[in-house]
């Protein structure tokens, strides 16, 4: 139990040594990311208390079945995406541990106060990640709403701590639910995080900085810092927004939209990383709208699908074509760059849900769930599937179909399979091998991270398990 | 009346925030903001008549009539965390200024 | 109406009429002096809400350093400005 | 149409915001705030794991925090996390925004500076090193700590670097000094696992409240506090006075 807080102040510690041992920063940005992923295999599920004092008082982490797994989750997929880009890193590597220990902290942090600090690291760490592109407009522009949004996240939390006295999350939710006037406070803290889960209308920055970054920044921001936002969100969703059904309403209006929105957009994208990043906003709004119907079990599949998808692609995206070309260009390069080329498909099979995949369970357990709830719902989300596919298949074909004689503009030299990073090569196989043995055993997740079903650990979780497929089935 | 004037600030900066076309005047909105929350805060913690959370030889005992400490901790957190949001904001804006040569958005927006 | 209401309506009063004409200045330079002269308020409004510790963060850290932030990103800028 | 809309939307806001404080709904009416419900009741009597009544300035001994100054107590000691967490992000600001500013062409020429901005900053620098340590000392007795001492101490290199136009920090010293007294932070919290089991558990005695000799680890994290922040600080200022390379 005591292992858990090493997750968030070994990487620190580490950023911290790499000011003194200034030509060791590398070497322990790897030990960092390596020491993580060690440290997962001996963390162990409870309550940590910081300094030693009890829940409201002391700031805590809670390490329940729900964190366990963003965690699990967020360290590995950090290790490989830092290991398949190694070459992007260049001086920036206390800012990537600074960035790790924010989001570890963001999922396991108790206390809403120290959320808002954490949620600080992470932006910060990612403002400057993301100013490596050199298109500074952008990252001033994330800024300024993500100043905005942490500001009024403050503001509603403060409010909560006037009438509850209390900043502790698990005190505040058991205390509120009798209590009236929780509209304006529970609105900011909504708010607040929808800037990082990027909800419309607080996206505006996301097509600026997801397009610029580079293969390595795109793909933490995308598949790591969404998910622990969304991991976030989840927990504050459940625990604080259970009580008004009001605002639960407010919540599946705005993701529903963020969906619709996010998924046409990406319909239209030019190039990859656009379509990516459109698709990212589109999948933030429906893990947001299973996370706010209660869902919550189908909702951490969706998470998993998602960060393990938007991980291979961004970091593909990247490798075929740093300048960000449109995909109508780059006719044919997954011939020469065969490895890479499956795992983007797997990938893009599993983030539209297509059986044999994971992405097939999430969606399939979502659909099942939502019925229960809204006829409506589903089929929104079987347009959308419909839709990702269309544009999902068509780039597939595209990157794999050379095309007509000299209608291809790609350089063929450039490209030979020697060339490519290795590191890339064994993640994606690693990932597309994960994707496609979780999608025909799903029992394998079922035992090792999703064996409990009392996954969040409020007192007004639905039930997720009854209406469910059960995974251990199989296909 | 403290209260409502901390509600006021907050509201100027957003305001100044999305009306203004100038960069650094964006980061200005924004501090006008910070400062409006961080008083509304600490007005959060008060209790009339109460003496300030710190025993000393006059204040010697805690069964005094302190005013919350809580807020005033979470501020001095939010004004460090706030400066430096606004410094890489700045190096930000100067940088912006170096490649396009003016601070006024619009003008940034059509050289993208 | 005793001291301490009257001082406090005339700080609220005195924070709002800065915030407006920090927003509403044209004069960049002459914002950020007001926002200066804003924090200062600010840091007597905290020592009248009982807030010493955070008056003096506010002294130093609000309307010191920061200011000279905002000035030194105005002056380095104009100077990469005329090399052009 | 911007304006109006934006007046529109923080209209609304203020509507809201003004009710809820104005209503005894959530938010109790200014100047009415209600200790005895919130978690700070137990931070002022410093009774969150024992159980003391009342604790005397000048004669409790061994309390659970030690501390004088309650904002410090939670500053470092109840909500310390935040406070690493808050350390965090100026270094990560201090160190972005280096990386931001890249490869320079040292610092801008800064025009020689009048007679009595020279003396006067001769004199008022090392007052301002004087109180910037003091406060840092003092932080668990007197109002301040190691944020205020650290911008304090920043501040009168900030004299030195807008009086003295020949004066160039060395910032080498400086990130070696903010690595190591962060480092130092987290490996007391590791010493106090290894010790307690609790991370910035104050593993010290705590003596007597009032006493300079007091309060456990607290005096202890705010001088490496204090430290980071005014050596962050003092990277951040010089780093504003970095000129454009010109490439």
């Amino acid at each position: 139990m005591k292992y858990t807080i090493l997750l968030i102040v070994l990487p620190l510690l580490f950023a911290f040594l790499s000011m003194i041992f200034k030509n060791q920063k590398k070497p322990l940005l790897y030990l960092g990311i390596t020491v993580n992923v060690a440290l997962l295999f001996i963390i162990s599920k409870g309550t940590y208390m910081i300094g030693g004092f009890d829940a409201p008082y002391g700031i805590n982490l809670v390490l329940d079945q729900y964190s366990y797994i963003g965690v699990i989750l967020i360290n590995s997929l950090f290790f490989l995406s830092i290991l398949s880009n190694s070459k992007l890193i260049g001086s920036y590597s206390p800012v990537y541990l600074t960035l790790l220990a924010g989001v570890n902290g963001m999922i396991l942090t108790g206390d809403l106060f120290n959320l808002f600090v954490f949620i600080e690291i992470t932006t910060i760490s990612a403002y400057i990640l993301t100013s490596q592109s050199k298109k500074y407009i952008h990252t001033f522009n994330y800024l300024i709403i993500g100043s905005i949004g942490s500001g009024l996240y403050l503001l509603g939390v403060m409010l909560l701590y006037a009438g509850f006295g209390s900043l502790n999350l698990a005190d505040i939710a058991a205390k509120s639910s009798a209590a009236t006037g929780l509209l304006l406070p529970l609105l900011l803290i909504f708010v607040g995080l929808s800037v990082e889960t990027k909800l419309v209308p607080f996206n505006g920055w996301v097509r600026g900085i997801y397009k610029n970054s580079n293969g390595l920044v795109g793909s933490l921001l995308a598949s790591i810092v969404a998910s622990a936002a969304l991991f976030v969100m989840g927990r504050v969703l459940n625990s604080l927004f259970a009580t008004s059904a009001f605002m639960s309403n407010i919540i599946i209006l705005v993701a529903v939209i963020t969906l619709m929105s996010g998924e046409f957009s990406a319909f239209k994208g030019k190039s990859i990383k656009e379509i990516l990043l459109y698709s990212s906003i589109g999948q933030s709004g429906l893990i947001t709208l299973l996370m706010v119907t209660g869902l919550i079990f189908p909702a951490i599949l969706l998470i998993i699908n998602n960060a393990v998808s938007k991980l291979v692609m961004f970091s593909i995206a990247d490798e075929i074509s740093p300048e960000n070309k449109t995909y109508s260009d780059l006719k044919g390069s997954f011939a020469q760059r065969k490895i890479l080329g499956l795992g983007f498909t797997v990938a893009s099979f599993s983030l539209i849900g297509l059986p044999l995949f994971l992405g097939f369970y999430a969606k399939i357990n979502s659909l099942i769930g939502l019925f229960d709830i809204n006829v409506l719902l589903p089929l929104v989300i079987l347009l959308i599937t419909v839709v990702e596919g269309a544009y999902l298949i068509r780039l597939n074909i595209a990157l794999w179909h050379p095309g007509e004689e000299g209608e291809s503009v790609y350089d063929v030299k450039v490209v030979t399979q020697a060339e490519s990073n290795m590191g890339m090569i064994l993640t994606v196989a690693l990932l597309s091998f994960v994707i496609i043995i979780t999608g025909l055993k799903p029992d394998l997740l079922g035992n090792s991270v999703l064996s409990d079903h009392s996954l969040l650990n409020t007192k007004t979780m639905t039930t997720t398990s009854e209406f469910l497929i059960d995974l251990k089935g199989g296909l | 009346m403290i209260q409502i004037s901390a509600i006021v600030l907050m509201l100027l900066g957003i305001y100044g925030l999305l009306t203004t076309k100038h960069i650094i005047k964006m980061i200005i909105g924004l501090n006008i903001f910070e400062v409006g929350l961080n008083i509304f805060i600490i007005t959060i913690g008060y209790k009339t008549g109460a003496v300030a959370p710190i025993l000393t030889s006059q204040n010697n005992s805690s069964i005094l009539n302190f005013v919350d400490p809580l807020p005033q901790a979470i501020v001095l957190t939010a004004i460090v965390i706030g400066f430096g949001i606004t410094a890489v904001g700045l190096i930000l804006a100067k940088k912006i200024y170096v490649q396009h040569n003016t601070y006024n958005i619009d003008e940034i927006g059509g050289k993208i | 109406m005793n001291a301490t209401v009257v001082l406090e309506l005339f700080i609220s009063i005195v924070l709002i009429f800065i915030g407006v004409l920090i927003v509403f200045s044209k004069n960049i330079i002459k914002s950020i002096i007001f926002l200066s002269i804003l924090s200062m308020i600010t840091a007597v409004s905290f020592v009248m809400l009982k807030a010493p510790d955070v008056a003096i963060t506010e002294i130093v850290i609000g309307s010191g350093l920061i200011t000279f932030l905002f000035l030194f990103t105005l002056k380095t800028s104009k100077k990469a400005g005329d090399s052009e | 149409m911007k304006k109006i809309l934006a007046l529109l939307l923080v209209s609304v806001f203020a509507f809201f915001a003004i009710t809820l404080v104005q209503s005894d709904q959530l938010v109790p009416k200014f100047g009415d705030a209600d200790l005895s419900s919130r978690v700070s009741d137990k931070y002022i009597s410093k009774s969150v794991s024992v159980d003391n009544k009342v604790v005397e300035y000048g004669e409790t001994v061994n309390a659970e925090t030690g501390s004088a100054n309650l904002v410090t107590s939670i500053v470092v000691n109840y909500r310390s996390f935040d406070t690493l967490g808050e350390v965090t992000v100026l270094f990560i600001s201090a160190l972005g925004i280096s990386l931001i500013v890249g490869t320079t062409d040292g610092m801008i020429k800064r025009s020689e500076s009048g007679f009595i901005l020279k003396t006067g900053s001769k004199v008022l620098m090392p007052i301002l090193l004087i109180v910037g340590i003091y406060v840092i000392t003092h932080g668990h007795l007197t109002p301040g700590g190691g944020f205020q001492g650290g911008s304090m101490i920043a501040s009168a290199v900030l004299l030195l670097l807008i009086s003295d136009h020949e004066f160039v920090p060395n910032m080498n010293k400086f990130k070696v000094l903010e690595g190591l007294s962060g480092s130092l932070y987290i490996i007391i919290g590791l010493v106090s696992i290894s010790l307690t089991g609790y991370f910035l558990k104050n593993f010290m005695p705590t003596g007597q409240v009032g006493e300079l000799m007091s309060a456990g680890i607290i005096p202890i994290i705010y001088l490496f506090i204090g430290l980071k922040v005014g050596s962050e600080l003092t990277g951040i200022l010089s780093d504003f006075l970095k000129k454009e390379a010109n490439v």
